[in-house]
């Protein structure tokens, strides 16, 4: 590795994704049928080490804590980088080092580190009543997967898929190759920039990965954590464009940002923008202090959401035509803060989490 | 027809109808209502069809028969209007209508009249507005297109932008600078442009939600007759202002593209969108108490919208000029509008991030993208420039503040400097 | 009368409200024990007809239709008349015709017409979790009542008391005589330019009136949409009072009123102020035509006081400093806001009328 | 107390306490927490003991020991604050502190750091803030109340508004105009006025929570010493600056009147409540899904207030400057806040809206209106200032888009006129 991340990771990471993934690249990506392009992939993991960001040093990562990881993904969501980013360092890897199979371990964080292996989870939405995929024993630690899953994030190209599926003594995490017999539909995503793809598996072989299943939701608050971090990126992002545009745009012979409607606005989305990140980073520290993780992740997906949406909004609003449009960067902004809103479930539903909190809090 | 009361009209109207319009939309309407009439008709169809009812002077009847209409008295075409509304008759070339006849009217010349508002009526001359530019759109007095005079012809020069139906159009109504050094308003002067010559270049403009519903149109030496000049030379502003009302009209508290306005209100339908989402996932729709009260206020507020109107109408009816709440229709329609569709596609869940697309939608995701886009989405999506389009909502609130509460404008280091001078772009 | 109320009802309403009850008064009557002057009550009735504006001809009133009415409230709420306008006029007037009981119309109505007797309605509020007032029978036609009302309108001053209790046959409307053996207590109200008291009856003796309790809900909710016009002029005045600030306040050299900030926090007063002239109008003209008045009724009382409430605020807002002080009217019409949002159902209780109506609608 | 780590004046401070406080108090702290000490101690033996504590130093241990202070290093002072704070032993005299004491550090004399500090740490001398005017609030530079040189004097003349604690502080900080002929904030001085004067009278002013927390101050030739002047005469304004931004501080997310900020934060006490309402009436509070939303949102956003606070605090500590986020406490905090005490003033439903008056309230029903008055209700009219008072939200939003975000500022076509010719009131 030319040059690992190390404490600046954020502006470090922020670099990296602003030369090799600049707005022009975006669209040339988000027309192609992948969306991303796997060799700049590899070349991140030999040049930079991004894919083994959270893999511990053991398995050829840089081991870094959730705080770290989250200003990656704060960097990611300011430029919307197309890569399985989200998919392989937010969701499976924790997934994976959560369950505590050292042999699962050894095998696919490795690959995984050194970006020949892309990896995500396949997990139905319960809250929006999709059916959990059934697990059925075979032979030794070979299962059969069966089942749908509507939504996976980078689902139809993958390398590993980490399946959440209901077995005969309750829920595990199992593994299918990505050459086994499964159905992988693409799917038309609202945000081109990150693609997702229907899995069908019918008694797809599959093997299980750890049997201790305490660490699964703490690895999926893992993941909306640095899903809230992006949305940190997207808003930040969505106002600092609004900034720029409104200083330099003129109508009636002065720059609109030199017009209270403007300013009182962009107060507004700056209010927003810096409470959602301290939202994220709340909930990334208090997942390594473990003081009470749980309720800041749900806090920080919900609030986070919303935030990004609403300030993306805004930044169409703010922009008048020219950010109604397709050229614009404002609308991809925008959908990546609905799209991220309903992966891992909705702020609705983090919202009632924490008014569940509540409940016993006070 | 000849009649002389509403009644009258009425009866005119609905036999008209029931004598010349096919008899399968006339039955499909009066048993099985609008749903019914599309199944019957195609938009084709009806474009196909719809001369003859401009023939009969039903599309605009309260305009002189020379122009298209029936010479009818306004109580008499409103008469009508309501009696046609079961058979959804829409009029056609809205631009047409709503942009160049009101300009024509206040001042074109009875020449100009005969020529372009009867093949307006038709739709066999469909028109677009040429007026927004990339540097001149809440500041549209701005507008840099430039005219020069070439004998008796003009030549125009600039680009303009956000034209909706200009691929499909014929003629535009044309706002363009010719004196640069008169403060801004001082230097418009008002054309109608045929759009298919040599200096006219159409391109079509992508919107956000992956569809094309607007062009750019640049201009280069394009040319126009000074027979086709409205109003005088330099005074295009005070023309362009009949039109604008116009267009603020035509916005105001429409729904916005996805959502069938035919069928069901944009309130009624989230209603029945939210009790499917409670049968289909329970907990999650009109069953969730946040959704009920959510969806119950953009239901209320829609009717408050339309009782608002209703005020409008009865006050312009009763011959008083319309209050303050004649000004907030736009404003707070296009707001409410953009929630409506916003709370629709929320209800869809996850499923609102992701759609099947078509099999060959890889080559080009992006051409492919629209293709089974879930009707709530591009709602949705279209539904975000509802507060942009026909004035930003900012500068809509700016103008009620100064014209309909009388608060004072804000200084303008700018006003009454020559065109030329003031900052732009 | 000199001078009866006619075709412009509200603007005569306005006139007579301005004269005799200038804010000058309002602010003596507002200290004063009894809230409201008795004698300038009389003189009303003489000189306008005021108190019997509701009451039918043959009863020595003008009988004037709902609408009417409503403009006329919508002129008090501007003024913040200190009267028993709505008690008696608003509550007990239609709730007495309600019952279509003859006997207590010729007994009450000319009194009350003539402004020699006010009366008010004394109703438990059971979505606050009031018991309802019991009523047993004693001998012939009277009644003996128990309970206790925590607010009534005008409770300590009105001469004719019509408790809604529950008796042995359901629900019904009892006349009770101020002069008989009833506690009532005085409250401080936060609008005081409205007084409440709390009223004990004990066995305390009481005429049923009428028997026919299906026009009870229609009478309160005809007094629901009279709070709703008198909310729509507490909206109108605050937002007027507000504009003539902004034109005539001076800071950074310019009248406020030029900045945008205030344009646009305007603007969306006018859009509230509007919209809940609509409610208030669509629903006082539907309780004539009665398509669906009830509905209409729960949603202008709801969005009336929100939107009042929202624009009285603003008023504070906008008129910084010297909004928060006492000596300025503007928190009297917030005050004013906050207690018709709490008189006859909260906006919450509405709106739950508003969704059961929608579950049935489409 | 001699000490040279954090540690030792945590050791130092806590073992002060023991000896020197109250033992009740110190027992009520240790065992029963912030309520506790409430019913041990009242404000007024506080008050009296506070000098005791004034004299240890600790009431500001950052300061030299000539102003009252122990000359401890900021990280040792913070730590031994930290430790103190289970005793519950606030500072008096915020306006002192905190408006007055930055002034003296930035621009006073050393001869009146050592006149006017001691006593402020000690509050034996209470100290108020005469900025704003009738006619100048949002626009405090517009001021105009006059000071005239007369000898080694000066003769101030003009009203002042807004002043908490007038009627009980001795000594206010004073901006008064000596130059009208300059730009307005280059013709401002900066002056320390004893208020027990003939020239000065103060008058009680009534909020609409009908509660007197502020006066009105009418100076009428009222004297000040040039001794007590601070800075150059006509650079008041930038000496007003240091103190202007420790008011905000001090305003920025503090919660409002009503509500017991010692005794749970707003939120939660909104979360005690809605359970209360709950069980008192079914179906109206933490069991309402609308309400349980409402108030989770306002817990969860009053941790975001917190987490923001603890970002700025951290990035201090840090020695690096803060960012955005230290400017948005505030306008978020005060809106927040005033969400907050609605909320739980309507939890109270219809009880919001009346109470048990004193038996003689009705000799006067305006003195008597607050007594008795819900807390909730208390909270929620005196929040109704939150964005006004230490300028409104207006103004603070154009701030922060202009100082934070860079937007350009408005053309002011006054910019460096006389303040003289400047329109005002």
């Amino acid at each position: 590795m030319d040059e690992p991340f190390g404490a600046d990771v954020g502006e470090l990471a922020a670099t990296v994704f602003a030369d090799s993934c600049p707005p022009s690249r975006i669209r040339e990506l988000m027309a192609t049928p992948a969306g991303y392009d796997p060799e700049a992939w590899r070349r991140w993991a030999r040049e930079t080490g991004l894919p083994g960001l959270g893999v511990p040093a053991e398995y050829g990562g840089l081991g870094l804590p959730l705080p770290a990881l989250a200003d990656v993904f704060e960097a990611a969501g300011r430029t919307l980088v197309c890569a399985p980013l989200f998919s392989t360092v937010g969701l499976a890897v924790p997934l994976l080092l959560a369950t505590g199979d050292a042999e699962a371990a050894k095998r696919w964080l490795p690959p995984i580190a050194a970006g020949t292996l892309t990896a995500t989870v396949a997990l139905p939405d319960a809250a929006a009543g999709e059916p959990a995929v059934t697990a059925e024993p075979h032979l030794w630690n070979e299962w059969r997967l069966s089942g749908r899953v509507e939504r996976v994030v980078d689902g139809a190209t993958a390398g590993l898929l980490l399946v959440v599926a209901e077995g005969p003594d309750g829920s595990g995490v199992f593994a299918v190759d990505a050459d086994e017999s499964l159905t992988r539909t693409p799917l038309m995503s609202l945000d081109l920039t990150r693609r997702q793809a229907v899995v069908e598996l019918l008694r797809t072989p599959a093997t299980r990965v750890g049997t201790d299943t305490t660490g699964l939701e703490p690895a999926l608050d893992a993941a909306r954590v640095l899903l809230a971090a992006e949305l940190v990126g997207v808003a930040q992002q969505c106002l600092d464009v609004t900034v720029a545009y409104a200083k330099q745009r003129v109508q009636f012979g002065r720059p609109i940002g030199s017009f209270q409607a403007i300013k009182q606005r962009a107060a507004d989305m700056l209010i927003k923008v810096e409470l959602a990140r301290s939202a994220a980073r709340h909930a990334a520290a208090a997942h390594e202090a473990d003081e009470d993780p749980a309720v800041a992740a749900a806090l920080a997906k919900a609030y986070c959401a919303e935030a990004a949406a609403a300030v993306a909004a805004d930044a169409i609003q703010l922009h008048g035509g020219i950010g109604f449009t397709w050229e614009h960067e404002a609308h991809l902004y925008y959908k990546r803060a609905i799209t991220d809103d309903e992966i891992l479930g909705s702020a609705a539903t983090h919202w009632t989490r924490v008014s569940d909190h509540l409940d016993h809090a006070f | 027809m000849a009649c002389a009361t509403p009644d009258e009209a009425v009866a005119a109207a609905l036999d008209w109808v029931r004598r010349s319009a096919p008899s399968s939309w006339v039955r499909a309407a009066e048993t099985g209502g609008a749903s019914a009439v599309r199944q019957v008709r195609t938009p084709d169809e009806y474009r196909t069809w719809y001369p003859t009812l401009a023939e009969s002077g039903l599309v605009v009847p309260a305009w002189p028969v020379a122009y298209g209409g029936l010479d009818w008295a306004p109580a008499m075409a409103a008469a009508a209007d309501r009696a046609l509304r079961p058979y959804h008759l829409p009029r056609l070339n809205p631009l047409g209508l709503n942009l160049a006849a009101p300009a024509l009217f206040a001042h074109g010349t009875e020449d100009q009249r005969l020529r372009y508002l009867p093949p307006i009526v038709r739709n066999t001359e469909v028109w677009c507005q040429l007026f927004s530019e990339p540097g001149a759109g809440s500041d549209l007095a701005s507008l840099s297109t430039r005219a020069v005079r070439d004998g008796d012809h003009w030549r125009i020069t600039g680009q303009k932008v956000w034209t909706t139906w200009a691929h499909l159009a014929d003629y535009a109504v044309l706002l363009a600078r010719t004196d640069p050094d008169a403060p801004k308003r001082a230097g418009i002067t008002y054309f109608l442009i045929a759009l298919d010559q040599p200096g006219v270049e159409i391109r079509p403009l992508r919107h956000l939600g992956g569809e094309i519903d607007f062009n750019e149109v640049f201009l280069a030496d394009a040319v126009v007759p000074d027979a086709q000049r409205v109003g005088a030379v330099n005074d295009g502003w005070r023309v362009a202002r009949a039109t604008l009302s116009g267009e603020r009209q035509m916005v105001s508290g429409s729904g916005s593209g996805g959502v069938d306005r035919i069928g069901g209100a944009g309130a009624g339908r989230l209603v029945r969108l939210a009790k499917e989402r409670a049968a289909a996932v329970p907990g999650t729709g009109w069953d969730d108490p946040l959704v009920r009260a959510d969806v119950t206020r953009l239901w209320a507020e829609e009717q408050l919208r339309a009782w608002t109107n209703q005020r409008v109408r009865a006050t312009v009816k009763a011959g008083r000029a319309p209050g303050p709440e004649s000004s907030i229709g736009k404003v707070h329609g296009s707001d409410l509008n953009q929630r409506i569709q916003a709370s629709a596609a929320a209800l869809l869940g996850p499923g609102r991030t992701t759609w099947r697309a078509a099999a060959d939608a890889w080559s080009d995701a992006v051409e492919a993208y629209p293709d089974g886009m879930p009707a709530e989405v591009r709602g949705a999506l279209r539904s975000r420039a509802n507060t942009i389009e026909g004035g930003t909502t900012e500068v809509n609130k700016n103008i009620i503040a100064e014209r309909v509460l009388g608060l004072p404008r804000e200084p303008d280091p700018w006003e009454g400097k020559p065109w030329r001078e003031v900052p732009r772009g």
